[in-house]
């Protein structure tokens, strides 16, 4: 029999697929929901110290091969969300998802989800279209390795940094998490992206800018897992266009230890986590990988 | 699916409620919805009031900028919309009665085109009723109903049907209108032992299941709804007592 | 009547749309065809100082909403291709497309290039999978100042430099082509991207790593060139993901003068320039674009 | 469209070819091919060499190492493939010859199952015949030809093409076989003055009709061919001539 349990750092999940940040975790019962779906952890939505509306419509659409966002990162803020995060936090392990403009607003913010019951603390340093937050601060490894650093001395749990593909040097911001202390690397968020509409001459999002999800980064995304996984000694946790067993398994062999799902929850449907399970194990059982960490990496044998 | 559409005809409904009719290929079934873009404005979810083959339309009442703006929308514009969008109507089970309250009835427009069923229109005044045209020329039986009796029945959608269900045997309730009309329809179906099947809103970012702003527990309105039978608004606590604002903080109804 | 013609720096082109960099330009005579099918100009292949076979076999694959390749710049040197060149400028505008390791070879190619009748070079700083060229080059302001420098002095014909968008600091890429007198910049080249198969638990590519193009690289491109247009004087050539009118106007209005069509002649087919053509021509009369220029950048405003 | 698929059978021709059969959804045409990933080694063009519902499968020649690794492989194993890519051949061009050459015989055998027309297959000796077993169970008429005259004819494919179009009205040659094979068909159809369509190979890597390393003048095989008609072939100067190598230098044949 093949395992699906997973470890990533000092993490046990069941199962190696996490709702990814920001697509059904806004709230406790749609984060229960998930777990129910097959979902080994959820992330939360990114939370930010203070309530945020995010960008007004339209923040979204369909592109070829995926969505085009510009959510903003709305949020009831650290304070309203403890009582999601109880919720949630009954039913599984959920993982803090939070954004802040610098070290101190990362540490107090990590500090409330550490009190609030969650398992790990994911640092958004990747938004591609919140000014001042985001990858604004994640393509600049001394800033990240600051964040890190003080979000480490200030929590218990493990941390984690989602990084943004949209640079040249993901492997020098890599090394900053790593250095850091940082536990886990995540990787990656959307890729920066722009829609115009020729008929109304102008950028479709309120924002203009956005961030691309789903199939369409698919090869970006295992490209950035496996070049992270040439550099670092901390477990990497693969996300950007998951939507099947196979995609899952691409992530894994090119080093991820654990995957993430967004746009696909959409696409596909929150089933969309039974069926990765139910595939997954079915490729390992005939393929001889009694578990995930012996599937970790092998592309780069 | 994402598509630019040109407006083939406006057509007015009252005093403040206009219908757009333009052709888009899209599969749409009754009770499901579209994005619409109001460039510089605002986005915001239309339910499809009208499917006849590759035609289709939303009616719009002004309630505020982005509706009003799209008021001063005529002929040969353009309009930028996505979907279709959320489950619609399941429209086989059994003898139907179909409510429409206020601009509600355009959600169930398709609804009473598509089935013949019998119907009831309702608002506040005679004038607030809308598309009585298009009702009557599909379903034998339309009733109107008005507070403040200007017209037809006098009273609200729901002691109309209370009545008409006294009268004849109905398996299900089609309703759309505010969510205090809608719980009231609710409960009055429960009473009398049927069906129903309620078109709800929230507020709405993607539209497509993604996002997640627009849960009621942990359903997506805008796409395991925006119908929802009795049996999943049994399970739903929000219904009729707190919606999600902007930033996701909950917010009580009364 | 509306107008199709464009001009980038001081290329006259009588229409819009060129063939991308690596696309049936290999040859003298599919060139020629290009031209045949509606290509205001054509862009060659990639050439060097030697000839190169590319990388084994597989270079290429589908992926949703793309293709993943690393050709590995396979030509058969910037002596043999002599003969293409002649074959092709005989029937229309050609940009020579040349990428080398540092300056001189820049400097020496592009001469090669002037001389065979080009009518501008195109500088490849941004090929994603060849080791010590492309995009190696093109993520270091200094580099591409002191290429593009050279070139300058080593050619009359114009110089267009072709970024990669595989960096945070593309304005700043393009500023250096600018300040070294670069004419235009071409944006943008494939995505850094892997394709894994799991049955078979290595990476599909015999080079591993490889490009990202087609649809799914289209909101990335736009972003890029609206990105581009904020911060540059000199004129922006769109490439990423056109394979419709509309497509192509995004970039335009965006901030593209003009724009090249790489992967859509494999999904759609040569003929694909043509339906371009006549998709813009409608628009543009439609809503009164009287020519490219008028609609050059307009979703800024 | 790319896919992993499962070997059904394997199938031995004659002491150098295999075939492979395999399941695969795709749509196929005759004289359509596929790019097989042998991993670590190589990724070469294949025709489909038999197409019956969903059951598909390839024709393989050893003659390298691609080729002798793919000879490895056993029912039970996985193929990763993309495709069909190519033409096809027209089958409604009237009464059909069809002649396959070595292992060029598997290109044309779909065509010889889908119609049923007279058949000639050549090779070296008799130990070259390959897939007579399949081509006599669809067509009446399969003739061979050796050129050592260990079998059938003695002689090459063509001249007993040019003996059988003497005797019958055929309207088009259908035909895949080494290049100066085809050459010579090409030839031997102008004389009889009937059309012709043949299935050409170059160097491939997309396969896909994007890189243009396949080219034959402006034409890609991969994508505008690999099967061409008497029309196009006149028109290619480098048939018969010259090819294309990895870097896109012209390597004349002789
Ligand atoms: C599934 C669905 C179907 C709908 N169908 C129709 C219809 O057929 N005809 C019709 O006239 N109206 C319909 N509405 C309501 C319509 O979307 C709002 O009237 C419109 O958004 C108001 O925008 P505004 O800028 O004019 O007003 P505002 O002043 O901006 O808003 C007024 C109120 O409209 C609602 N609203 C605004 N934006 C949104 C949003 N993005 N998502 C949900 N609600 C919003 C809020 O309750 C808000 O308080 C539907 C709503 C939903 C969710
Ligand atoms: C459209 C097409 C259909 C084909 N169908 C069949 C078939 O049904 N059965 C069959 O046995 N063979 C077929 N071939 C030929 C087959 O692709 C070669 O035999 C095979 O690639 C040899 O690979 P190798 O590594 O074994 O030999 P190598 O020693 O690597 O090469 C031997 C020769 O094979 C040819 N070749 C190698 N790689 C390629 C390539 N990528 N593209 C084109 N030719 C190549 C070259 O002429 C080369 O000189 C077909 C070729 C094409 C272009
Ligand atoms: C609608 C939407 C909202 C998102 N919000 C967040 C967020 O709040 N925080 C975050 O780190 N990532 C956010 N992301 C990025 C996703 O977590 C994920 O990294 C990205 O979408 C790629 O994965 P996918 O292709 O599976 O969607 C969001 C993505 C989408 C589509
Ligand atoms: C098969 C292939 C080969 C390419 N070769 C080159 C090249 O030699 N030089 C170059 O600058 N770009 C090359 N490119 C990149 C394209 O020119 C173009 O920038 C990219 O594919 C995005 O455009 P598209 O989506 O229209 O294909 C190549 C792309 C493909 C798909
Ligand atoms: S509006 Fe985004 S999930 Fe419903
Ligand atoms: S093999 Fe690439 S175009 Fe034919």
């Amino acid at each position: 029999m093949v395992s699906l349990k997973t470890s990533i750092g000092g993490i046990d999940l069941d199962k190696p697929g996490m709702v990814a940040s920001g697509i059904m975790d806004e709230t406790g019962p749609s984060m229960v929901r998930m777990f129910s779906c097959g979902a080994g952890a959820v992330v939360s939505k990114s939370v930010g110290l203070e309530p945020n509306a995010g960008h007004a419509n339209p923040c979204f659409t369909e592109v070829d091969g995926g969505y085009v966002n510009a959510m903003g990162l709305p949020n009831p803020g650290i304070e309203l969300f403890r009582e999601e995060m109880e919720t949630a936090t009954r039913a599984g392990k959920v993982v803090g998802s939070i954004y802040g403009a610098g070290p101190e607003d990362f540490s107090m913010l990590a500090g409330k989800m550490e009190d609030y019951g969650a398992c790990a603390v994911e640092l958004n340093l990747s938004c591609p279209h919140a000014k001042g937050y985001g990858m604004e601060v994640g393509t600049d490894p001394s800033m990240v390795k600051e964040i890190v650093s003080a979000v480490k001395s200030a929590v218990s749990i493990p941390v984690w940094a989602k990084l943004t593909p949209n640079t040249h040097i993901l492997p020098s911001i890599g090394m900053a998490v790593q250095e850091a202390g940082g536990d886990a690397v995540v990787a990656i968020n959307t890729l920066k992206a722009m829609v115009i509409c020729p008929e109304f001459a102008r950028p479709l999002l309120s924002n203009k800018f956005g961030g691309l999800s789903g199939s369409a980064v698919k090869p970006v995304g295992v490209r950035a897992v496996y070049d992270l996984r040439t550099v670092l000694d901390i477990p990497i946790i693969g996300v950007g266009g998951i939507s099947n067993w196979r995609d899952a398994a691409e992530y894994i062999m090119a080093g991820a230890s654990a995957f993430q799902v967004g746009s696909a929850i959409g696409t596909v449907g929150p089933e969309v986590f039974g069926s990765i399970n139910e595939g997954l194990s079915s490729f390992m059982e005939e393929y001889g990988y009694p578990s995930i960490g012996s599937m970790t990496g092998v592309a780069h044998d | 699916m994402t598509d630019v559409v040109t407006i083939k005809r406006v057509v007015d409904e009252c005093y403040d409620t206009k219908t757009f009719v333009f052709d888009w290929e899209a599969e749409a079934r009754p009770g499901q919805f579209i994005m619409i873009w109001v460039p510089g404005i605002d986005e915001i979810p239309m339910s499809i009031s009208g499917i006849d083959g590759r035609e289709k339309s939303v009616t719009v009442k002004a309630i505020g900028e982005a509706t009003r703006a799209i008021h001063g929308f005529k002929a040969g514009d353009r309009l930028r919309i996505r979907g279709p969008y959320g489950n619609g109507y399941d429209l086989g089970r059994g003898n139907l009665l179909i409510v429409g309250g206020g601009v509600g009835t355009a959600a169930v427009m398709p609804a009473v085109t598509t089935t013949g069923a019998d119907t009831i229109l309702a608002g506040r005044t005679q004038n607030d009723i809308i598309m009585e045209g298009v009702a009557t020329s599909h379903s034998d039986n339309v009733w109107i109903a008005t507070d403040d009796g200007s017209r037809g029945f006098h009273g609200n959608a729901v002691q109309l049907m209370k009545e008409k269900a006294a009268l004849k045997r109905y398996d299900c309730v089609i309703a759309c209108g505010p969510e205090v009309m809608l719980w009231f329809t609710y409960q009055a179906c429960k009473e009398l032992g049927i069906d129903c099947q309620l078109s709800l809103e929230r507020y709405m970012k993607c539209g497509a299941g993604v996002c997640g702003c627009c849960v009621m527990d942990d359903s997506r309105v805008c796409r395991d709804g925006p119908v929802f039978d009795s049996e999943k608004l049994a399970k739903l606590s929000e219904f009729g007592v707190s919606k999600r604002d902007e930033c996701g903080r909950t917010v009580k109804f009364r």
